[in-house]
């Protein structure tokens, strides 16, 4: 059984992603929180293998909560919507092992749980976007 | 003899001058739409991303319900209907704020708002304006909105008087109120007429302010918007 | 005597000169942001809001068919899902790379990414387009983004060779991958591969796509745009 907690403070779409993820027959949500801090507690707490994580939630942000997971053993998931500047970096940064599309399918997101508990790092492409990471290229130029 | 040198040499200083400010304002031009393009993403992420999000994942749980619990998936479509319409409405208004504001439209809600403060309103001259950059519309309906606003914060005036001036040039848009004018010991300019000043000093326009029996705003925009003075 | 007025007079000029293009470009500056705003809201309007009409009219028919007809519940929820997909899509794309990429820069990215992703990434080839409109480029530094992000979601490949070959008067770029190859059995163009040849076909350009021992993209543009064919 891969054991997960979830955070996002949207409430429909903790409760959507926790009931897909639920109907796996590999997988069980152990906690869903609705900020950071509760996401901290939670793995604490459960010790899930992995933590899925939205970026803006109030009181901590996902990429905080992914950097106070750093040294765990367990896995952390960001989903998000856009790129935005720096993010991908500091995700990168914090040591996720994935970086990942909300709006993709749930058995894609199952997919990639599996196969970043190989020990593998996912990055949705879409989501990297270099020209505000790290130089500007219009200085360059 | 002497002379012609030493004016090439200026001559061409401002030409490298001419250069190098073009292409400084070239780049500030793009950072700026760039910034322009991350503070919309921004928005959207807030508001359509997480949305657009929720229909995907609804939609994915509705068709895992369907056959084994019907009731449950009708549930969750309702959700993505519901979730639909007021993403919408959010692009609706977000679009209409982006896309700036007719004139024709500030007046529709200027007259609502002032019924709904029980001030009479009576408008002459056609709102409809012809031949304007949609830049120096945008500017006239702010100006309109704001003035407006201020005679229902401070003005107690029972009436309001609008009227619009097209002449082939320039566009004049006068507001009065009957109201208690604009207390005249201290320059009184809050946010909102410092607000108007500025924008119409961007189209090349002026803010006239007069108070007797109340207060009288004359607001004047050229046509085009002009470059270079 | 003479030249003292004349170079002052020079100075002053080129003071108001400064100064006028200063304000003539933070004009321009400005009406870019006011236009790229609103060229935005108007892509917003097209592509969103018909989206999300069809997503709410589509729930209304799956509530609908879900007792009576299932399986066409069923395949109205995956249109819907589709749907809201291809509207956060175009949204992404709307607000990151509508600024032109240059080839060079998308191949720094698609370095970063490949990186991240522990692809082997070996180019050969200047990318440093020679003559070539920027709207060619554009076309091509999208085929190099969407062919390299299909690696990364699809093909489970070590590693990926791109060739840029540069002649008179086309340019060629090849992308291979040495993964699992596109499964040939149906017609396998999602909206990336056939987004790209659309794309290709505006710039007179083509794609052939190959499968042999993983995945070999070969995208040919000429150098110049032919408004007639
Ligand atoms: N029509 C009016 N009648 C009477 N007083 C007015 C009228 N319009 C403006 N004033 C006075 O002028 C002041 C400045 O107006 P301004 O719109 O600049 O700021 P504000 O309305 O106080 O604040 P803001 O517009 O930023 O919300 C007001 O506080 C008010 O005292
Ligand atoms: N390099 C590759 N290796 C293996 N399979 C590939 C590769 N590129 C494409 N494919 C296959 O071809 C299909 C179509 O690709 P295409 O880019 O058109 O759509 P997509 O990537 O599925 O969706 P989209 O690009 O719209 O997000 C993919 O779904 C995948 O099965
Ligand atoms: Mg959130
Ligand atoms: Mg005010
Ligand atoms: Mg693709």
């Amino acid at each position: 059984m891969i054991r997960i907690v979830i955070a996002e403070d949207q409430g429909l779409l903790l409760g959507a992603l926790g009931s897909l993820l639920d109907m796996e027959e590999d997988m069980e949500v152990v906690g869903k929180a609705k900020n950071g801090e509760e996401a901290l507690e939670l793995v604490q707490q459960h010790q899930p293998d992995v933590c899925i994580m939205d970026i803006e939630m109030p009181l901590k942000s996902g990429l905080d909560t992914a950097e106070g997971l750093k040294d765990t053993s367990c896995k952390v998931i960001i989903l998000t919507t856009f790129a935005r500047p720096g993010y991908f970096d500091r995700a990168r940064k914090a040591g996720v092992s994935g970086y990942l599309l909300k709006d993709s399918p749930s058995d894609e997101l199952a997919n990639s749980i599996r196969t970043i508990m190989e020990g593998k790092k996912i990055y949705a492409p879409e989501l990297v976007d270099m020209a505000f990471s790290e130089e500007n290229p219009l200085t360059e130029r | 003899v002497i002379l012609l040198p030493f004016n090439m040499y200026n001559r061409y200083k401002q030409e490298i001058l001419e250069g190098q400010l073009e292409d400084a304002n070239q780049k500030i031009s793009q950072l700026m739409v760039i910034e322009e393009r991350q503070r919309i993403a921004r928005d959207l992420h807030d508001t359509l991303g997480q949305k657009l999000s929720l229909i995907g994942l609804k939609s994915d749980l509705a068709k895992k319900l369907l056959t084994v619990k019907p009731e449950k998936a009708t549930k969750e479509i309702n959700d993505i209907q519901q979730t639909a319409r007021t993403a919408l409405n959010e692009v609706r208004e977000l679009v209409s704020d982006m896309r700036g504001i007719k004139l024709i439209d500030e007046v529709k809600r200027v007259r609502q708002i002032l019924a709904a403060a029980e001030i009479d309103f009576q408008i002459e001259g056609d709102s409809n304006l012809k031949d304007t950059p949609l830049l120096v519309e945008n500017v006239l309906s702010m100006c309109l909105k704001e003035a407006v606003n201020n005679i229902i914060k401070h003005s107690q005036a029972t009436s309001c008087h609008v009227v619009i001036n097209q002449y082939p040039n320039e566009v004049s848009i006068t507001i009065q109120d009957n109201g208690m004018g604009i207390p005249d010991k201290q320059s009184p300019k809050g946010h909102g007429l410092q607000g108007m000043e500025e924008r119409l000093e961007f189209v090349n326009g002026s803010l006239k302010i007069e108070t007797n029996e109340g207060t009288k705003l004359t607001v004047q925009v050229p046509k085009v918007i002009q470059v270079t003075k």
